[in-house]
């Protein structure tokens, strides 16, 4: 069969008519954009009121900064683990990507927010000194005591930062070309930012090789310090607060949960760029169901790593686990777990496999939100109850089994602003983005238009997909 | 990078089916050795259940040893097919196409060869047949609470499945080979093709059925290895086994063994039949080669961590485990035998094309992945048993019996066989999904580049 | 009154080390008898064994005995795990062993943690004339199957009906009650009975050694002896240790 | 695709969920087993089980039993509840007893040797003829005037028994002489030079608070270990101050691992050691005066040379530290002296070296020193046996066998009578009894006739020219006064609790009581010798003697006064049904006067040495073996673990762990052992407790013959000890032998129920053995 040309003219159009419009979407914000912005501001500083109050009671009390730290650790698993979404496919030349890929890219911005509040957990998380267990091994010896120093709060703090830096170069490189655009076309304050930003790109063949390159360096290792960074947290943050709790499968689990929460973080975002964004035309079918499949793989993933953990703790009737268990599941945390569990596997189960729900453009998204809010309650259930469990850094307390389950801890009123507060915090700072760097990707969504092409064979009309190498 | 060869149909078919309809030199020769081991194999079984599994090198407290090992090899190995065929076919990878067929095949076989263990392993092997509810009448049930129960319906299941797999993806290279055929052959394998026309229909049933299967067969995919590993983690007593994260370590070990295998078949393959070559190319070890480090990798964390969260309690049980584990000849040596084979020789090779691309490079690292990976089921299960809870004083040691040896051999030497066998009589490269990728390839120009591409309906 | 829970008190500071109770078991339960070559190859069957653990080296060296045998536990992990329900937890808290349901695939022996389960790896045999002791109320096991303590389920057995014949409560203490290694022991180290009659002997026992607030394994001054043998395991055993005392005594560092 | 993923819901559901949710709602085994009864059916057999009580005439005090007994086969042995001496205990030997009973390779009738002597070349002839053949040999001896050329070796009997062999013998003009490898004539010697009694007396573990115990090891095979175990139970635990045990041993033995302090001396120095126990006692005068005048002469300095600063570096390991060894016998000592109940026992190794008398003298002269004698756990001197008119019971020493292995070679020991003994496995190769028996070249001319009464074939039942299978115990009627006694009278009941084995085999084959064997001889015609026993059968004798006892009045059955029976048959029953009589209105008899500590210096222990003998050699009876006779060949004692080695089956060496390394031998070498007259190989177990110099070999193994479970099995230690005697008793000094060792490079397995672990199983974390410090 002889390849298919196309003529130059009809790309050429299609181009022009895609930076037109895109740009001309990117420049003009309804004040309905500028009344969420001021509502979310309110929102946020209702948040920071929390958080001084927080700070009023100091650090001596663990238990009263379980919900901070579950905040943390969701806006960890939710936004910074978005852009996968756009890595992901990429690597695997995915063409559905590319309307989505820089949105994803966007919310790494709300790492910076996060690195922020991570800096209070520092002092909340008892010191190794204080006889808490940890996976770096503090008291095999007394010869390593000291050895690595401050361990896990440097190593945790210096991941997170590499995370956000690697996240924010990620999506400069991505964007330049599109800054570039909006340098040469745009108009306003935002071509004065672009024109900064876009350095001086003129597209030459060099400089595209360039950003292919980088790109592909840079999304490999933001997935590995993704995985690291979750690996820290989950571990020295999370599990060796409770003691008796030895659970190999944890940092998996965390980093599996955040890839799904990710997922769904983009499918919301998605929707409600194409309903509320305006960008019908450029977000459809495609994305809705690849991100569907995904999100439902992963949620089947969820499961699978929970129940093999539960299990292997469950069967054997050994008390520590036992009293793990009904700490984090049985026990006073049941009802927050069931939700869980609905919300993170059932409800994407029962949903998915329903063809009219996982085909229309409502099903998926809703069933990201239950995933999400799941997830939310999950980061309560986990730290809220690690965090609650007495004497962490008391040397006297056995670090082998949980003595007695404490009580589930309610929120408190600052809790509550903190959780508004920030949740809104974290969207504020991805819109306030969005207005700098084009929220669609304009030369990837340029670059499908020549990989594309339809064709008659034999008697039907098929897509042909050209996958570069 | 996969520079496309166009052949037409007819070129296909004879190099899929020149296995089928001539003979190779040594094919026959290679059967015998093979049914000589197993029939060496089942004589020592037959000698074992006639003395007892007195005759085996096991004992208090190792009461699991080779057989057990044995078992968890192979269905680690039987994880190869669905990988390959099931989950490449859903993401659908193009250059998967000439090697499903081997690694389906290789699946069943290798699934065979792991349900001989039960028999091997049990006291009492003529009544093996009790953990099937079989017996209505007296009421009493298998308990449905213990994993030697889910065992045999998971992998029951799994083998069902492939084996269905299989046969509907050979029906339309059958009814070729009816075609090609005459006289009595013929009609056998007519018979076999089920009326095989190829008539839109037929296809359509066809490749719906193939997708179905693929999906269909992935969570029994994922519940075979993790009930095969629940036969060690739920063990509280056993400090080595009771790990939560032996689930997917255990999966992702079987999908590093089982990948490397189907890659050293796919070598066998090119190297026997050269005719294969236009079919079985460089490209295709590449980007299994490619596949492996991924996975090799990923098994590798999950080793890790599997390791670092046994020691993170400091309880001095697990510290005597581990330290029999890795600084105790033999197992020191084993130890580090296993790490060398299983990871630190294979991945940084495969990091150079040249050697994805080197057929007796590929060779050696896959098989020696395999060799790995035995070791570490070896690894996992003996010195655990050895070293099991506090009681030092009836810690104990295991050294294999030649009966255990030899029966060991018969299953390695049972797939061997079987796929002889298949190699002769069925065609080992999908012929009809040759043909199929040879229309599903096209090109498309963009200025003075090529770029290749593929139909999407 | 309800069913009876079987259970024993075995004092390790009573214990030491004849080896009575072995040979009596050996002789109450048929056990084969163990040649040479089973203890060459590590498959010596014995339901109570006395393990012998040292500490220290001349001159200041100790050598400690403690009697190990099933400790019928409440959440015995060897139950759960077996295919065939060759082994389960009756309702007097006795973990029995069904021998012809056994298939042998020794999952149980790996589940228990006090390593008290024995495999047949071959036929046991007795000298013609050596049948003739064989108790007729044990089950001569066959080769291929799991076997272990059953607390002389038989004697309980045969006392439970003499005692419904003759209208008698079955008494505490009873000697045709015992199993064989309560009676043989010199030293008394064993008390058996039932734990659900707070009258009983064990009862007192347990009450007065493990009963009361929870009490700290290692402390000094702790005035009581009991524990149950690796309790972090959760097996709930129906055997209660008591402790050895002894005036030298390193105490151990908790962890 | 919506299919499959429905597929895949009842996949999760199916296979492992469905499995794990079953038990998450606890769905109880029951429900789903429906028919299956815990009353395993399999051991629902109701056969009808009778209990009756006899008494263990083998072991040395012999212990009360009731053995089940259904069908007519004895099925199980316990001990008798109400009997004093066991109460209700017993020791693995009786139970393994029964397997003696229905043994594969026990002796099924009389037997004539027909090839040569040790050939093992029998052939089975009527009782008949076998009796006739002896009587008629005696006959000859008898008739040729030279019926003191006989000799009737037994092990050490009692009562009735003793006394009919004795009478048996004597008539003839013959000697009677009794052997245990191990013998207790030297402890019978010091207890009749300190206390002045002929019989043992009951030490009072139970009630004791502080024991100062010196190479007995009591808890395992010392004189009569069920009893004292019991006691030692009730002295750890059964009273609210928890007793102190001190063992002075230089082996690391079972009692040794008991101890509260395991105080190592060099061998033969345990005297040295009690006498500088009494220098610390009298010096600090934590004793009355007049005691410790009479046991001094009146001079306080009279055991100064004792002190502690002197001897200590005379008793103890050059690797202990001197100072701690003084300060430690110093505190012993005090605590000795200061304690309520205290009580000092000697014997085994250390009554076994050239010095023993002297050291069990001054051991048990302690008690006079702390008062502990005739008080509550202290020596309570026992009543004399309550049957009078018998014999007292021999205990031919050594010595005794020396001059009979001389008369051999004279030719003055026509012949020989075994019953019990086993002089060809029990004696010393030194001792030159085997080379006797054989004569010079295998001529037998010394020793004509050779009879053995054996139930199972042991080594001089392989060598003898007629064998008499005698009736097991349990087939068997007797009658015995327990030595010692528990303090107070005491008369067992043996009964026959099964029909004889072999009874099926007819009149004139099968086995027959021994008593009633000598009595058919005694009443053969041409032989004739009037026993003055009346009756024909034993049992008749016995009867009659219950028959007087009876007529005295005197005890009790059970809890029944002998007075309130109506008549003897009543009391017979009884008796028989509890097997036993005894007589608890006795106050113990004043004691004697007290003797004077023996202060000689120059008591040292001398040893046998060879040519680089680095190596004390320390046999010790095995704890379940015993002394190796009679045990041995039941595979239930074969197969019992040894406590400290757990080693079974086989003879094994006990070794220093690091001496052993030293000399680079590793558990399952194969030594050999050698000392002046011989060598034999043995497993090395290398273990961190038993002292540098020393090496300990069990008893038990290496015999000629004895069935299939014993015969050419490890090695017999007994025959490489050196001939020494102990001064002043005649006793063999079975532990003065210097040995060395070296390593043959061959290696085997050990077979021991310990697991093969690298390093010293330990509980350091006590993990499993938990430790407490409290006392109450």
């Amino acid at each position: 069969m002889n390849p298919h040309v196309i003529t130059a003219k009809a790309t050429l159009d299609k181009k022009s008519k895609i930076n037109n419009t895109l740009i001309e979407r990117h420049q003009r914000s309804s004040n309905y954009f500028w009344r969420i912005i001021t509502l979310l501001s309110i929102f946020f500083i209702l948040g920071i009121v929390g958080f001084v109050m927080k700070l009023s009671s100091g650090f001596s009390d663990k238990v009263i900064w379980g919900y901070y730290a579950a905040m943390f650790a969701f806006i960890l698993t939710t936004a910074q683990a978005a852009p996968m979404v756009a890595i992901a496919p990429r690597m695997a030349k995915a063409h559905w990507r590319r309307p989505i890929s820089r949105t994803a890219e966007i919310w790494t911005i709300v790492g910076l927010f996060n690195l922020i509040l991570f800096i209070p957990l520092l002092w909340v998380l008892p010191s190794l000194e204080d006889g808490r267990r940890s996976l770096w091994f503090w008291n095999v010896a007394p010869e390593f005591h000291g050895v690595p120093v401050f361990s896990p709060h440097i190593w945790a703090t210096l991941a997170l930062c590499a995370l956000v830096f690697i996240g924010i170069l990620l999506l400069w490189v991505s964007a330049l070309p599109d800054l570039a655009l909006i340098r040469d076309k745009g108009n306003g304050w935002q071509q004065k930012i672009a024109a900064k930003l876009s350095r001086n790109w003129i597209g030459t063949s060099a400089q595209w090789h360039w950003l292919y390159h980088r790109m592909g360096i840079l999304g490999a290792l933001y997935f590995a310090m993704m995985v690291f960074v979750h690996f820290l947290i989950s571990i020295d943050f999370l599990l060796v607060l409770i003691p008796g709790w030895i659970d190999a499968l944890i940092p998996i689990t965390h980093a599996a949960n955040a890839l799904q929460a990710g997922v769904a973080t983009m499918m919301l975002t998605m929707f409600c760029l194409r309903q509320f964004g305006g960008y019908k035309d450029y977000i459809g079918h495609d994305q809705v169901w690849a991100l569907g499949k995904l999100l439902f793989a992963l949620s089947l993933l969820w499961f699978w790593f929970w129940f093999s953990s539960f299990n292997v703790l469950w069967y054997g009737k050994k008390s520590n686990e036992q009293s793990v268990i009904s700490l984090l599941m049985t026990g006073p945390y049941l009802k927050i777990f069931i939700c869980v569990f609905i919300l993170n596997f059932v409800f994407p189960l029962l949903m998915m496999i329903w063809n009219p729900v996982r085909r229309s453009f409502w099903g998926p998204p809703l069933i990201a939100s239950g995933v999400i809010i799941g997830t939310f309650l999950d980061r309560i259930r986990l730290y809220v109850a690690a965090y609650s469990v007495p004497g962490i850094g008391d040397p006297n307390v056995s670090k082998h089994e949980l003595q007695s389950i404490p009580l589930a801890h309610l929120p408190e009123i600052s809790d509550i602003f903190i959780m508004i507060g920030f949740i809104s915090g974290s969207i504020l700072v991805f819109m306030l983005a969005t207005k700098i760097i084009p929220v669609i990707n304009i030369w990837e969504q340029k670059e499908v238009v020549l990989y594309e092409i339809h064709k008659k064979f034999h008697r039907t009309e098929v897509k042909i997909l050209g996958k570069p190498d | 990078m996969q520079e496309h060869i166009q052949l037409d149909p007819k070129e296909i078919n004879d190099i899929a089916l020149s296995p089928i309809l001539e003979t190779p030199k040594w094919w026959f020769p290679a059967v015998l050795i093979s049914f000589g081991f197993i029939v060496a194999g089942l004589s020592a079984f037959f000698y074992m259940v006639y003395n007892g599994l007195g005759v085996t090198g096991l004992n208090r407290p190792v009461f699991w040893g080779f057989f057990i090992v044995n078992f968890v090899f192979w269905i680690g190995i039987s994880h190869a097919g669905i990988m390959i065929s099931a989950i490449l076919r859903l993401t659908q990878a193009e250059w998967r196409r000439p090697i499903t067929r081997a690694a389906e095949v290789l699946t069943v076989f290798s699934l065979m060869a792991a349900l001989h263990t039960p028999l091997f392993h049990v006291g009492r092997p003529w009544r093996t047949y009790w953990v099937f509810p079989y017996d209505f009448s007296r009421g009493v049930w298998p308990n449905v609470r213990s994993p030697f129960v889910w065992d045999p319906s998971a992998v029951g299941t799994y083998l069902i499945a492939s084996t269905l797999f299989v046969i509907i993806c050979l029906l339309p290279d059958l009814a070729i080979i009816r075609d090609r055929t005459t006289g009595l052959r013929s009609k056998i394998y007519g018979i076999l093709c089920l009326g095989w026309r190829g008539t839109p229909r037929q296809w359509k049933m066809q490749t719906i059925v193939g997708i179905l299967l693929s999906a269909l067969v992935l969570p029994v995919f994922v519940s075979v290895h993790s009930i095969v590993s629940w036969d060690f983690a739920v063990i509280v007593g056993v400090e080595g086994w009771h790990s939560t994260i032996f689930a997917p370590y255990f999966i992702i070990g079987a999908i590093h063994s089982g990948v490397s295998a189907v890659a050293t078949f796919m070598v066998i393959m090119m190297w026997a039949w050269k005719g294969n070559n236009k079919i079985l190319r460089p490209d295709h070890l590449d980007a299994i080669g490619r596949l492996l480090i991924i996975v090799a990798t990923t098994w590798f964390l999950f080793l890790f961590l599997e390791i670092s969260f046994a020691l993170f309690t400091l309880e001095r049980p697990e510290i005597v485990l581990r330290e029999l584990q890795f600084f105790k000849w033999p197992f020191s040596g084993l130890f580090i035998l296993f790490l060398l084979t299983a990871y630190f020789i294979p991945v940084p090779m495969w990091m150079f094309k040249k050697v994805r691309r080197s057929l007796p490079l590929m060779f050696i690292t896959t098989i020696l992945v395999n060799i790995g990976m035995w070791l570490e089921r070896f690894l996992i299960i003996v010195p655990s048993l050895s070293r099991k809870t506090p009681f030092a004083f009836d810690w104990g040691s295991y050294t294999p019996s030649i009966v255990e040896i030899l029966i060991v051999t018969e299953t390695f030497a049972f797939v061997i066989f079987g796929l002889l066998l298949f190699s002769k009589f069925l065609p080992l490269i999908p012929i009809f999904d040759i043909k199929e990728g040879m229309v599903f390839r096209d090109e498309i120009k963009i200025g003075r580049r090529t770029v290749p591409a593929s139909i999407r309906e | 009154m309800g069913n009876p829970s079987w259970g024993m008190v075995i004092d390790n500071d009573r214990c030491t080390g004849c080896q009575s109770c072995v040979t009596a078991c050996q002789s109450e339960n048929n056990i084969p008898i163990n040649q040479e070559d089973h203890f060459t190859q590590r498959r010596p069957i014995q339901w109570i064994r006395i393990e012998r653990y040292w500490e220290g080296e001349f001159p200041n060296v100790k050598a400690r005995f403690i009697p190990v045998l099933c400790q019928h536990c409440a959440d015995a992990p060897c139950e759960p795990v077996c295919p065939v329900y060759a082994t389960y937890h009756n309702d007097q808290g006795l973990n029995v062993q069904v021998y012809n349901r056994c298939i042998g695939t020794r999952f149980c022996a790996n589940g228990c943690p006090y390593q008290v389960r024995h495999f047949n790896f071959w036929e046991p045999e007795w000298p013609e004339s050596l049948e003739n002791q064989l108790n007729p109320d044990v089950t001569v096991r066959t080769r291929g199957i799991m076997e272990k303590c059953t607390f002389c389920i038989q004697r309980i057995q045969r006392t439970k009906r003499d005692s419904e014949k003759t209208n008698t409560p079955v008494s505490d203490g009873d000697r045709k009650l015992n199993p064989a290694c309560v009676n043989a022991c010199p030293t008394n180290t064993f008390t058996f009975g039932d734990f659900n009659d707070p009258n009983s002997k064990v009862s007192k026992m347990k009450e007065k050694e493990l009963g009361g607030e929870a009490h700290d394994d290692n402390s000094e001054h702790d005035n009581q002896r009991g524990y149950h043998l690796l309790e972090e395991y959760g097996t709930h055993p129906s055997v209660v240790y008591l402790k050895k005392v002894d005036y030298a005594a390193k105490t151990v560092e908790k962890h | 695709m919506g299919l499959t993923r429905r597929q895949f819901l009842t996949l999760i559901g199916g296979s492992t969920g469905a499995a794990v949710l079953f038990q998450a709602c606890g769905v109880p085994p029951e429900e789903l087993l429906v028919e299956s009864s815990y009353e395993m059916p399999e051991d629902m057999v109701s056969g009808l089980d009778n209990w009756y009580a006899t008494v263990d005439a083998k072991s040395q005090v012999p212990n009360g039993l009731v053995v089940r007994v259904m069908e007519g086969r004895a099925k199980k042995i316990e001990g008798n509840v109400d009997y004093p001496i066991n109460k209700g205990k017993h020791s693995s030997s009786c139970e393994a007893s029964l397997q003696a009973l229905y043994h594969p390779d026990r002796i099924k009738g009389p037997l004539l040797r027909v090839g040569d002597r040790g050939s093992g070349e029998f052939e089975e002839i009527s009782w008949e003829n076998a009796i006739d053949r002896l009587s008629s040999e005696l006959k000859k001896l008898k008739d040729s005037g030279q019926s003191s050329k006989m000799a009737f070796a037994t092990q050490p009997l009692n009562t009735h028994l003793n006394s009919m062999v004795n009478n048996f013998t004597s008539k003839l003009g013959g000697s009677h002489i009794t052997q245990e490898p191990l013998e207790q004539t030297t402890l019978r010697k010091a207890i009749f030079d300190v206390f002045g009694e002929e019989n043992i007396p009951n030490f009072d573990i139970e009630n004791s608070d502080y024991i100062l115990s010196f190479g007995t090891d009591f808890l395992s095979t010392w004189i009569s270990p069920v009893q004292y175990s019991h006691g030692y139970g009730e002295f750890r635990q059964g009273k609210d101050k928890r007793g102190f045990l001190v063992h002075v041993d230089s082996r690391f033995s079972m009692t040794g691992a008991n101890a509260d302090e395991w105080i190592y001396v060099n061998p033969g120095t345990e005297g040295l050691l009690a006498l500088s126990i009494a220098q610390v006692i009298i010096s600090e005068g934590l004793s009355n005066d007049d005691v410790i005048n009479k046991l001094t002469n009146n001079d306080k300095k009279y055991l100064d040379n004792f002190a502690p600063s002197q001897i200590a570096s005379i008793i103890s390991d050059p690797s202990q530290n001197i100072e701690g060894v003084i300060s430690k016998i110093t505190q012993i000592a005090r605590d000795f002296a200061n304690s309520e109940n205290p009580l000092a026992i000697g014997g085994g190794s250390s009554g076994a070296h050239t010095n023993g008398l002297f050291n069990l003298r001054n051991i048990y002269l302690l008690n006079y020193l702390v008062g502990s004698v005739n008080n509550k756990g202290g020596i309570i001197l026992n009543p004399d046996p309550a049957i009078k008119k018998n014999t007292p019971p021999i205990n031919s020493s050594f010595n005794d066998w020396t001059k009979i292995v001389e008369d051999i070679n004279n030719g003055d020991i026509q012949i020989l009578l075994v019953h019990g003994a086993d002089p060809w496995y029990g004696l010393p190769d030194s001792s030159g009894f085997k080379q006797a028996l054989v004569g010079e070249n295998n001529g037998y001319a010394n020793t004509s006739l050779i009879v053995s009464f054996a139930t199972i074939m042991d080594d001089i039942s392989r060598m003898s020219d007629l064998i008499l299978p005698s009736h097991h115990f349990l087939e068997d009627w007797g009658i015995n006064t327990p030595d010692p006694a528990p303090g107070h009278q005491v008369i067992g009941f043996q009964q026959p609790v099964v029909r004889p084995y072999f009874e099926n085999r007819g009149e004139h084959l099968g086995t027959k009581s021994f008593p009633n064997i000598l009595l058919s001889i005694s009443k053969d015609p041409n032989l004739n010798l009037k026993l003055d026993f009346e009756g024909d059968t034993y049992l008749d004798i016995i009867k009659s003697e219950a028959k007087e006892i009876y007529n005295s009045g005197r005890g009790t059955v059970g809890v029944t006064p002998t007075s309130n029976f109506s008549n003897f048959e009543s009391f017979w029953n009884s008796a028989l049904q509890h097997g036993f009589w005894e007589d608890l209105t006795y106050k113990p008899k004043k004691s004697p006067n007290i003797p004077v500590f023996d202060n000689n210096l120059i008591e040292k222990p001398s040893f046998s040495e060879i040519q680089g003998a680095k190596f004390y050699l320390i046999p010790f009876a095995s704890n379940s073996l015993g002394d190796g006779i009679s045990k041995s060949s039941l595979p239930w004692l074969q197969n019992l673990p040894d406590p400290i080695s757990t080693a079974v089956w086989r003879t094994w060496v006990e070794i220093n762990a690091t001496v052993a390394k030293n000399m680079n031998i590793k558990e399952g070498d194969i030594v050999m052992i050698t000392s002046e007259y011989g060598s034999i190989e043995a497993i090395a177990f290398p273990n961190p407790a038993t002292p540098p110099e020393i090496l300990s070999i069990p008893l038990g193994q290496g015999h000629l013959d004895g069935g299939r479970f014993s015969e050419k099995r490890g090695a017999n230690i007994l025959s490489i000890i050196a001939p020494l005697n102990v001064k002043g008793s005649g006793a063999l000094a079975w532990a003065a032998t210097k040995v060395k060792m070296v390593n043959t490079g061959r290696w085997k397995r050990l077979p021991k129920f310990e697991n093969d672990v690298s390093e010293f199983p330990t509980d350091l974390d006590q993990h499993i053995i938990k430790i407490t410090r409290y006392d109450t």
